[in-house]
């Protein structure tokens, strides 16, 4: 039973959330190159292994840290939009987990909606968009509704996951209206987005991390 | 269309490109701290800074305007992505000093993103540091609209001009200024006749079809304005001057400077024809084409195509133009 | 391989690339006469003039290296064909002066024909006129047969050298001997990795298939030297410049420059992966790259590869290629 | 029946020549293209409008002079290594004209043996180099001995233009050793020279010129 994510349990989380984009990078570069410039994938991998290059000296560190380190070292990538809307992510996280030890499941759905509001502070893209915040935010919101429903950790992280592949299947038939996929209009309908797609991996990674973990 | 790049592993790309940059313009650039673009030389310390970022890939751009006349520090980012916010306050904070530090910033997501994360974190740092973004790719959206345009090699004439006053002692303030005016009287508007291929990953980053052309094409090979039929350098160039002119409202007696900027295969005889034709436009229409820049800027790899630039030059303008500089892309005597 | 340019009617296409040109660089060139390049301002008459002569289509060659410290004319030909001895002598006569004039000549035969002849005619005329031929291609053939090796982008330290000399006041014969000795210290070989077309006759002037390269490849898509699998951009610079090594008998200790040629769609980034490795080399055997270049210089089109030329300096040599220089093509400060 | 070549059978001789090359030039080109650059049509066609604008306004004038008009027009083409090596065979025969009015068999073949020698005076290139030189030594030579053997102006210039076309077929299986075909080597071989084809048309040409005009 997983009853409270202090640093090693979000260290699981992170990893797992590195894996999962490791095994479908070569996707997210093919949906970028549709659109975009084909380098997501190989962005997304670099964030990764920055990402784990922060879990792997933090050991020690509280989660505040811990995710203040995640979200510094993929602003360091070089990534184009990726690195800044995801490394602010993890900042956003990083502030919601000040003098917080562990996080229970109303502690956690905290510490997401922190990371999307720092994700919308560098976006003014809206759900619909056809970018990221159309995963990000139905995984938020499905968390917070699994939270308040008085739904465990693992329920918290399975509906966020869920709600972020669903959210990221339906940017398929969305019109691009920010990133580089905006410029080709009409025709970037019928792929997903990149970004989106690298969030609803990345949910899913938390939730098997922490599976695998536990 | 298969790649045919002569490169290393993808990963070293973007190290090995600098330290080659840097070995070809040794007694202009050096790499510093986490492959910060400086000048050997660098400017007096009561005399504004000018700092830009920005994608590799573009070569000689962005690190290619490092000089003398024109920018102190460059941050370049991965091939065709932004650099993150913790180089670009590096670069802050290396370029800081009571004078104050510009950061010049082209709208692409990523930049600004990186650009205003850095501005804060700067600012906060208690650095004085302004900003100024260059959207002038007419191709994105009416005037009106500055938020959709993307910023094209229009950033060299704002370099160029705000680098000069900032060289003769200007305030930040008024470098800021004079950047701003550049900016909000210029227009960019892009052509590509042939794609690219990514130099990381191989992917074609832009296809267009044998006989077709398109107008509007972004500095990465996204799509954009139209495609259309391949045309003769004359009708193109009229094409693009007419839908340029129209946006920036130019009228007779107006002086202007052009910039060609071929983006990859494209030859210098080409951007001679197109800029002959765009000569006899201004003339017939008396306008008068002040001053002139053609070569390779900011290039999108081995696309064929270029971008046009004009601008509205004023007396002030002018001689910050014609002032000199010594950068690796643009010596002026 | 469909050509995709912009251009107008082939047959106006280099008067056309000519008034672009000059629009270009209105303070640094000019037409005269039958479409002769000249500097804006001259050379003082009592300073050795330097003419040189070459096809069209190669831009910026030959007439951007207009300017001070570099050429005093330019005859451009035809694309890719010599201009004629009339209009060769037209420009020995223009240059004249009691000073004299140094003719450099690229060795391909209509370059060398067109040459001769107007050197016997202006020598009739009794103008004071000597010749210098660079031939450094060094995949023509062995160093003792120089009529098989083609004058490639080496032209360039030699009119940088030359140039400076005469700019110095140096008499003809020492202008000459400066020529020759650099000339003689010289070594290129040129690789192409992609194809061009011919811009007046949309031809393929080169194929090169997926995977492939050739190293040795001519200015005009000739073939020649070997075929070969594309390489990274470290094995290609090995397999090159061990050839010019070899061919120029370089030494540990000896100081050399690197020019490095992009011939149209290779980028600048490339060329620094290239210039990257051929530091390493030579730091490893104790010879020193004292001093580089590196752009677009003599062009094939959008033809992709480059030409990697290597010299040998001495101290007086290295003075007159650091003297500042002002053309279109490049300005030393 | 031709017994002398004034001016007047000159200037036919000339355009003949010209439209020979006119009907031609896509073939020369294509020949140039498979060892050399492919303009070689684009070339000649502008030699010979540079050829006819000289005969068009030598009227009146002597034949040294309508030569030396016609070869420094050619000169003055700016055609790579056409312009001089053919120039100068017209330079050639203006020489050889000098205070002569009109030209007989021995006379023609005279002038075109000095045309040689200002063709040979620009190049090393020996017959079998697979250049112009193949067609126009024969040409020449076959010239000459029409002469010799008491042949009219007729036979002098149907042996030539006979000897030009075999030259230049026999270049075919050569390989290149003078201009840029050289560099193609061994894959010179089984196309005939770009030149030597335009030396032919010429001499057919002349051929043509005087047939028509007489
Ligand atoms: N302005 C933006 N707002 C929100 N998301 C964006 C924005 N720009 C890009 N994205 C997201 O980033 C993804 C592309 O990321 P990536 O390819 O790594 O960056 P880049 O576009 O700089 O090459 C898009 O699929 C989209 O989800
Ligand atoms: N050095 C030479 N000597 C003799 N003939 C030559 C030489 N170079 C070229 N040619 C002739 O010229 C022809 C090519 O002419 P053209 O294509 O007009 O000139 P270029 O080679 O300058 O493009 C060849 O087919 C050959 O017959
Ligand atoms: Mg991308
Ligand atoms: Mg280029
Ligand atoms: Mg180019
Ligand atoms: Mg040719």
């Amino acid at each position: 039973m997983l009853d409270a994510i202090g640093c090693t349990e979000m260290s699981a989380m992170l990893r797992g959330a590195a894996a999962q984009i490791r095994d479908n990078h070569e996707l997210l570069g093919k949906l970028d190159s549709v659109g975009g410039d084909g380098d997501h994938g190989i962005t997304m991998v670099r964030a990764m292994s920055h990402l784990e290059k922060a879990v792997d000296a933090a050991s020690g560190k509280d989660l505040k840290s811990l995710l203040h380190d995640v979200g510094w070292g993929i602003l360091g990538v070089d990534g184009g939009a990726t690195g800044p809307l995801l490394g602010m992510f993890f900042m956003g996280m990083s502030e919601a987990a000040e003098d917080i030890e562990t996080l229970d499941a109303l502690g956690l759905t905290d510490a997401f909606e922190a990371g999307l509001a720092g994700v919308r502070a560098q976006t003014k893209a809206q759900p619909g968009d056809k970018t990221m915040v159309d995963a990000l935010v139905p995984a938020v919101m499905a968390a917070g509704c699994a939270a308040e429903d008085g739904g465990d950790l693992l329920s918290v992280l399975r509906d966020a996951a869920n709600a972020a592949a669903a959210g990221a299947a339906a940017t398929k038939d969305m019109q691009a209206r920010f990133g580089r996929a905006r410029n080709i209009k009409e025709l970037s309908i019928g792929t997903p987005d990149a970004g989106a797609t690298s969030v609803s991996l990345i949910f899913a990674g938390f939730l098997k991390g922490v599976e695998a973990n536990g | 269309m298969a790649m045919k790049k002569l490169v290393n592993k993808p990963e070293n790309l973007v190290q090995e490109l600098l330290e080659g940059f840097a070995l070809a313009n040794p007694g202009k650039v050096a790499l510093e701290g986490s492959n910060l673009v400086v000048r050997t030389t660098p400017k007096l310390k009561d005399k504004v800074a000018l700092v830009t970022l920005g994608g590799a890939g573009h070569e000689p751009a962005m690190s290619g305007f490092v000089g003398e006349g024109m920018l102190d520090i460059s941050v370049p980012g991965e091939i065709f992505a932004a650099p993150g916010p913790p180089r670009v306050v590096e670069a802050l904070r290396a370029a800081n000093r009571d004078a104050g530090v510009l950061l010049i910033v082209l709208n692409h997501a990523g930049d600004v993103m990186s650009a205003n994360l850095a501005m804060g974190m700067a600012k906060k740092e208690g650095l004085n540091v302004k900003q100024v973004l260059t959207h002038e790719d007419i191709s994105g959206g009416p005037r009106s609209n500055p938020d959709e345009r993307r910023g094209l090699v229009g950033c060299l004439p704002v370099i160029k001009v705000a680098g000069a006053a900032a060289e003769q002692g200007r305030s930040l303030d008024e470098c800021l200024a004079i950047a701003e005016r550049m900016e909000a009287n210029m227009a960019t508007l892009a052509l590509a006749v042939s794609g690219a291929t990514h130099p990381s990953t191989g992917d074609v980053i832009a296809t267009i079809a044998d006989g077709e052309m398109v107008v509007g094409m972004g500095q990465h090979g996204e799509a954009g304005g139209g495609t259309q039929s391949l045309k003769s350098a004359d009708e193109t160039t009229d094409i693009m001057l007419a839908a340029l002119l129209e946006d920036l409202q130019v009228k007779a007696g107006d002086e202007l400077f052009v910039v060609l900027n071929g983006v990859g295969s494209t030859t210098l005889m080409e951007l001679y024809l197109v800029l002959r034709r765009a000569g006899q436009i201004l003339e017939s229409k008396g306008i008068k084409m002040a001053r002139t820049l053609v070569g390779e800027f900011l290039t999108v790899q081995e696309m064929g195509g270029f971008q046009m630039c004009i601008g509205r030059l004023d007396d002030e303008l002018k001689a910050l133009w014609d002032a000199p500089c010594n950068s690796p892309a643009l010596t002026v005597k």
